[in-house]
C-alpha cells in the first residue's frame, strides 16, 4: 500500500485542515468535533442542510459545502460514519431558526448516528428533518433488509436541495424537493480494482486481472455479479439496463445524466462511458439535458465509475442551474 | 465472585485487550461481508474507554461504569457498531440502576436490556446474521441458568459460550441487516463481524469473572 | 491491465465524442481533424488562445477550453503530440482576427508541430505567436538540453493569459502575460505507481511496493531520483525545497499554491499535501493568496502528486479571479 | 540495381512491415528512456503512409514518393518522430528533384538531406543520442562509398551497416536532446529509441535493393 499520507490515525484530521487551508474563502472548520460549515453559517432564516458519513469519498460531503448547497458537511473516520457528536454540533453551528435538513445515505451506520443526533438537537429546540438517500439499484429493495445503499446520486440530492434552501423553502417545501430527487434518480456502478483503507492497509477486495465486479458499493462492498471485463460500452449497457428499467425511463423523459469517477478512473475513460451512455438514451427517445462527469463520489483510489440518471423537470432543471459556490461544484457565482 | 464496579472496570479493561488483539482478525470478517472496518470501529471506541475509566471516581457503581462505556462508544466508534453498542451499554446501565453490586438476576436483566437496546435501534431479527444472533442465545442461556439456580460465574460462562455458538452459526445465513444483506447469497460461509465482537465481549466478562 | 475502453485505438475518438455530448453548452467539437474550440469561435477582435498536446493528461487541455481560457485545444494520441494538421485547423477557427498565442508545453514533439502548424497558418496570414511552457524543476535546465519540461504550472498559465485575452489585450500584451507567468511558476511533482498507455498495455514503468519516484514527468518518464516511500510530510519538503530555491521565494512572496493530482491518488491524500505545503510556505514567510487543488494536469491513473507554486502579483491575481467557464475550471459565471 | 519510383515504393513498404514487426521493441526502448510510443507512432505513420501509396500515379518519380510519405508523417505520426522524419523526406525529395532514377551521387545527396532537415529541425548534434547518431554515420560511410566509386547497391549496404553501428553505440551516451535528457546518466545502457527506427529504414533500403 502506497498512500500520500503520515500516521494512518491522521488522514481525515490533516485532510480537513488542509481542505480548510485552501477553501478558507467558502468554508470554515470546527477541529473538535469535526466538521465543516458555511463561512456565512448560519444563514439566518434559511434552512440548513447537512450532510455526513465516512470519509474517503471526497469530494462527497465537504467539497459541496457552500452557496446553494451544503450548510455543512460532518466526515467520519475512512468509511465509518460519523458519531452524533460532530453531527450535533454541526447541526447547532447551521440552525438559521428555520429548521435543519439531514441528507442521509441509507446505510446502517449512518442513519442510526444521524438519528441519535436529531434526537439530540430537537432536545434542543432545533427542527430536524431528515431524508434517506437510496439511489443504488444494484441492491435489491425489500421491506426486510437494510434496502438500497445512497451512492453518487447523493450529489445530485444534495445540489437540488441545497438551491431549494437557498431560495427560501422553508422545512416542509426543502424536504418534499429532497424526496423527489431521491425518488427520481437511480444509479449503478462498477469496480476494475478495489481501494485500501489506510489504517487496513489491504484491498478491500481482491479481483483477478481480467475480472470486475458490477454493482459494487461505495465502500467497496461486493456488488450484483463478478464478470470478465468488457468493452466500456458493454458495460455500460449493463450499468443502464437496470436503471432504465428500475424507475422506469421512458421516451420523451428529459434526464440529467451523471458519470461518476470512482477515484483512480481517468477522465479519458468517464468520457467515454457518457459517450455510449447518451447513445442509449438517446436510441430510447430519452433527452440528455443536463450532465455531469467527473470524480465526485469517490471510493478513495478505485477504478470504476458509476452512472446516475435523474429525470428533470421545469423545477428540477432550475434548481440545478441556480448558482451554486462550493470547492467541487461551482457555477453562476 | 462480586460483579461489583471494580468487576465492571475489570470487564471492560479486558474487553479492550482482547478487543485490540483481536482488531485485524475483526477487519478481515467484516472486509468479507461488510466494509472491514468492524475490528477498526470497536478498537478505537474501547481505547477511548480505557482513556476514560480513569477518571472514574472510586466508589463507582457498575451503572455507571456502563454509562461512561455508553456514551463513550457513541461518540467515538461511529458506523452501525456505534450506535447499536452505545445503545446496549446505555440500557444495560439503566437495567443495574444504582446497584453496588450485581447478583445473577440483575446480570440477567443487564444482558437483556442491552439486547433489547440493539433491538430498539437495529430492528433485526435472530436468523438476519446479525450481532443479534450472539446477544439472544446468550440472553436466554444466562436466564435459564439464573432461573436453575446458577451463580454469577457460571451464568456469565454460560452466556459466552452461548454468543460463542451463536456466533459461528451466522456462517451459513444470508443476511437481512447490514451491510451483509446487500450481498445475497455471497454472505453464505462468512462469520458476521458483530456477532463475533459481541462473542468476545461476553466470553471476556466471563474470564474476568473467573479470574 | 483494466479499463473502461473499446478498441484501444479509438480511445481518443470515443473520448472527445464523450465530451461533446456532455459540454455542448461550452464548447464544440471537431472529429476530423480533431479538435476541441469554445462554442462561439472565433470571437471577434479577441485573441485566439491555442493549447494542444497528448491526451492522457485530462482536463488538459480540453477541459480549459471556453471563456475566459482557451479558444481551442488539440489532443494528440496518448502521450503523443499531435500533428500540425488539427493544429492548423483550430487555429484558423479561433482566429478573431487579432492573432492567434500557442501555449505550448516544452516537449519536443509539441514544439516542433506547433512550429509547422504556426508556419502553415502564418502563410495563410493569420498571426501566431508560441508561448513555451516550461516549469518543471525536476529537470535541469541548460542550452545544450531540450530544457525542463511543462508541466501542471500549464493549468495556471491558460488560466490568466486566457483572461488577458478576454480583457481584450492584444496579442503582444498576451504573449507578455503567458510568459510572465511561465516565468514566475515551478513545480515538481511525484508518482507512487506507474500509469498503462492503452496502446502499450504495460505499465509506463516499474515502481516496487514501497518505491517513488521523484521529478516524475506527466508521461510518465522517470523523474530525478527513486528513493522508499516516505510520508506524505516528508515527500513534500523534498518537492517543494527545491521550488522554493529555483525562483527563488521569499518572505513577503503572495503565492498560488496549487496541489494537483495525476489522476490515480485520492482527494483526502491530496489536501493532506495542501496542508503540509502551506505549513511549509508559512514558516518561510510566503503568503498562499490563492489555491487549487484536484486532478487537473494528470497522466491517466498514475498516483501521484505535483506541486506548483505561482508569485502572484496584483495583475495576475485580478487575472486569476477573472470569470472562467470551462467544463473543469469555472468560477463568476 | 535501379533505384526509381517503383524502388522507392518498394523501400517504404517493406519499411512499414518492419516497423510493424519492431513497433513492440521500439515502444520498449522508448519506455526505457522516453514515454514508450516510439513504435506505435512509426507503426501508425507508415500504416497511413502504405494506404496512401495506392494513390500515386504510374509514372512517378522517387522525389514524388518521398514527398507523398513526408507529408503522411507530419500529418498521422506527431511526437518528436513525426516532425523530425517529415522533414527528413521532404528534404530528400527536395534533393532528388524530378529524377526519375537516382545514381549512388543522387542516393549520397537523398540521405545528406534527411540528415540535415533533421539538424535543421532538432537542432541535435552527434553525441546527443538521438536519430542524428544513426544518420550521420550513414551519410558519411555512404559519401565515402561513393566518392571511392561503389555502385548504388554497395552505398546502401553500407549506410545500413554504419546507421546499425550508430544506434547501438548510443547506448553508452547521456542524452542532450529529446526525452531522455531529462534523465542525465540514468540513460547510460540504453538504446535511443529514433537511432533504431533510423537503422531499421536504411536497412530496408538495403534489403529492397539487394533483392
Ligand atoms: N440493524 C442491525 N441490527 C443489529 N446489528 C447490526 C445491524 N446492522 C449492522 N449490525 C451489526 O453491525 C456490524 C457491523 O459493524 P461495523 O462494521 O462497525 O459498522 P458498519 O457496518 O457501519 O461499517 C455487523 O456485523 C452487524 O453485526
Ligand atoms: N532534437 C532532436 N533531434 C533529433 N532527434 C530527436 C530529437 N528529439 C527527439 N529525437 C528523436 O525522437 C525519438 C523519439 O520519438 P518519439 O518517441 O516518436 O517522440 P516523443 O519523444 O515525442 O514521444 C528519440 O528517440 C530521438 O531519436
Ligand atoms: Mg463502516
Ligand atoms: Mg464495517
Ligand atoms: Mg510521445
Ligand atoms: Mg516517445
Amino acid at each position: 500500500m502506497k498512500k500520500l499520507i503520515n500516521d494512518p490515525k491522521n488522514v481525515v484530521i490533516e485532510a480537513v485542515a488542509g481542505f480548510e487551508a485552501a477553501h478558507g474563502d467558502i468554508v470554515r472548520v470546527s477541529h473538535d468535533p469535526i466538521f465543516i460549515a458555511r463561512s456565512d453559517a448560519p444563514v439566518h432564516g434559511k434552512v440548513g442542510i447537512v450532510s455526513g458519513g465516512g470519509s474517503g469519498h471526497e469530494p462527497l460531503h465537504g467539497g459541496f459545502v457552500g452557496y446553494g448547497m451544503l450548510d455543512a458537511a460532518v466526515p467520519g473516520a475512512v468509511f465509518t460514519s460519523p458519531t452524533p457528536d460532530p453531527i450535533l454540533a454541526a447541526t447547532q453551528v447551521v440552525d438559521g431558526g428555520a429548521g435543519v435538513l439531514h441528507l442521509v445515505k441509507n446505510y446502517t451506520g449512518d442513519v442510526l448516528n444521524f438519528e441519535t443526533a436529531a434526537d439530540l438537537a430537537s432536545a434542543e429546540g432545533i427542527e430536524v428533518r431528515a431524508v434517506i438517500i437510496n439511489d443504488d439499484v444494484a441492491v435489491k429493495d425489500s421491506l426486510y433488509t437494510a434496502g438500497r445503499r445512497g451512492v453518487a446520486g447523493t450529489v445530485l440530492v444534495e445540489k437540488i436541495t441545497g438551491a431549494a434552501a437557498e431560495r427560501g423553502d422553508d422545512l416542509a417545501a426543502v424536504v418534499a424537493v429532497a424526496e423527489k430527487v431521491n425518488s427520481r434518480v437511480r444509479t449503478m456502478g462498477v469496480a476494475l480494482t478495489p481501494c485500501v483503507v489506510p489504517h487496513a492497509g489491504e484491498p478491500s477486495f481482491v479481483l483477478a486481472d481480467d475480472e470486475i465486479e458490477i454493482g459494487i458499493g461505495i465502500h467497496g462492498e461486493p456488488g450484483r455479479e463478478r464478470i470478465k471485463l468488457e468493452p466500456a460500452d458493454a458495460i455500460v449497457d449493463r450499468l443502464l439496463a437496470p436503471i432504465l428499467d428500475d424507475l422506469p425511463f421512458v421516451a420523451g423523459d428529459a434526464v440529467l445524466l451523471f458519470v461518476n469517477g470512482m477515484g483512480g478512473t481517468p477522465q479519458v475513460e468517464l468520457y467515454i462511458v457518457f459517450r455510449r451512455a447518451a447513445e442509449v438514451l438517446a436510441e430510447k427517445g430519452i433527452t440528455v439535458t443536463r450532465s455531469l462527469v467527473g470524480n465526485y463520489t469517490t471510493s478513495l483510489e478505485m477504478a470504476g465509475t458509476s452512472i446516475s440518471v435523474l429525470k428533470l423537470d421545469e423545477e428540477l432543471t432550475s434548481l440545478w442551474d441556480a448558482p451554486v459556490q462550493t470547492a467541487a461544484l461551482r457555477w453562476g457565482r | 465472585l462480586t460483579l461489583d464496579a471494580a468487576w465492571t472496570v475489570g470487564w471492560i479493561r479486558r474487553s479492550a485487550e482482547v478487543l485490540a488483539a483481536e482488531r485485524a482478525a475483526l477487519n478481515t470478517l467484516d472486509r468479507d461481508i461488510g466494509d472491514g472496518d468492524h475490528g477498526e470501529n470497536m478498537d478505537r471506541g474501547f481505547q477511548a474507554v480505557l482513556s476514560k475509566l480513569n477518571d472514574l471516581v472510586d466508589e463507582s457503581t457498575p451503572g455507571a461504569v456502563l454509562k461512561l462505556v455508553a456514551t463513550t462508544l457513541i461518540s467515538t466508534v461511529g458506523g452501525a457498531a456505534g450506535p447499536l453498542y452505545g445503545t446496549a451499554f446505555l440500557k444495560a446501565a439503566g437495567a443495574v440502576g444504582s446497584a453496588r453490586c450485581l447478583d445473577a438476576a440483575a446480570l440477567v436483566a443487564l444482558l437483556t436490556a442491552a439486547r433489547d437496546g440493539i433491538v430498539l435501534r437495529g430492528k433485526a431479527e435472530e436468523g438476519d446474521k446479525t450481532m443479534i444472533d450472539a446477544w439472544t442465545p446468550a440472553v436466554n442461556a444466562a436466564a435459564a441458568a439464573q432461573a436453575a439456580g446458577s451463580a454469577v460465574d457460571e451464568v456469565l460462562l454460560i452466556a459466552a459460550d452461548a454468543a460463542a455458538s451463536g456466533a459461528q452459526a451466522t456462517e451459513p445465513l444470508i443476511a437481512r441487516k447490514g451491510r451483509a444483506s446487500y450481498l445475497g447469497e455471497r454472505a453464505i460461509g462468512h462469520r458476521d463481524p458483530g456477532a463475533q465482537s459481541t462473542s468476545l465481549l461476553l466470553r471476556a466478562a466471563a474470564d474476568v469473572g473467573r479470574a
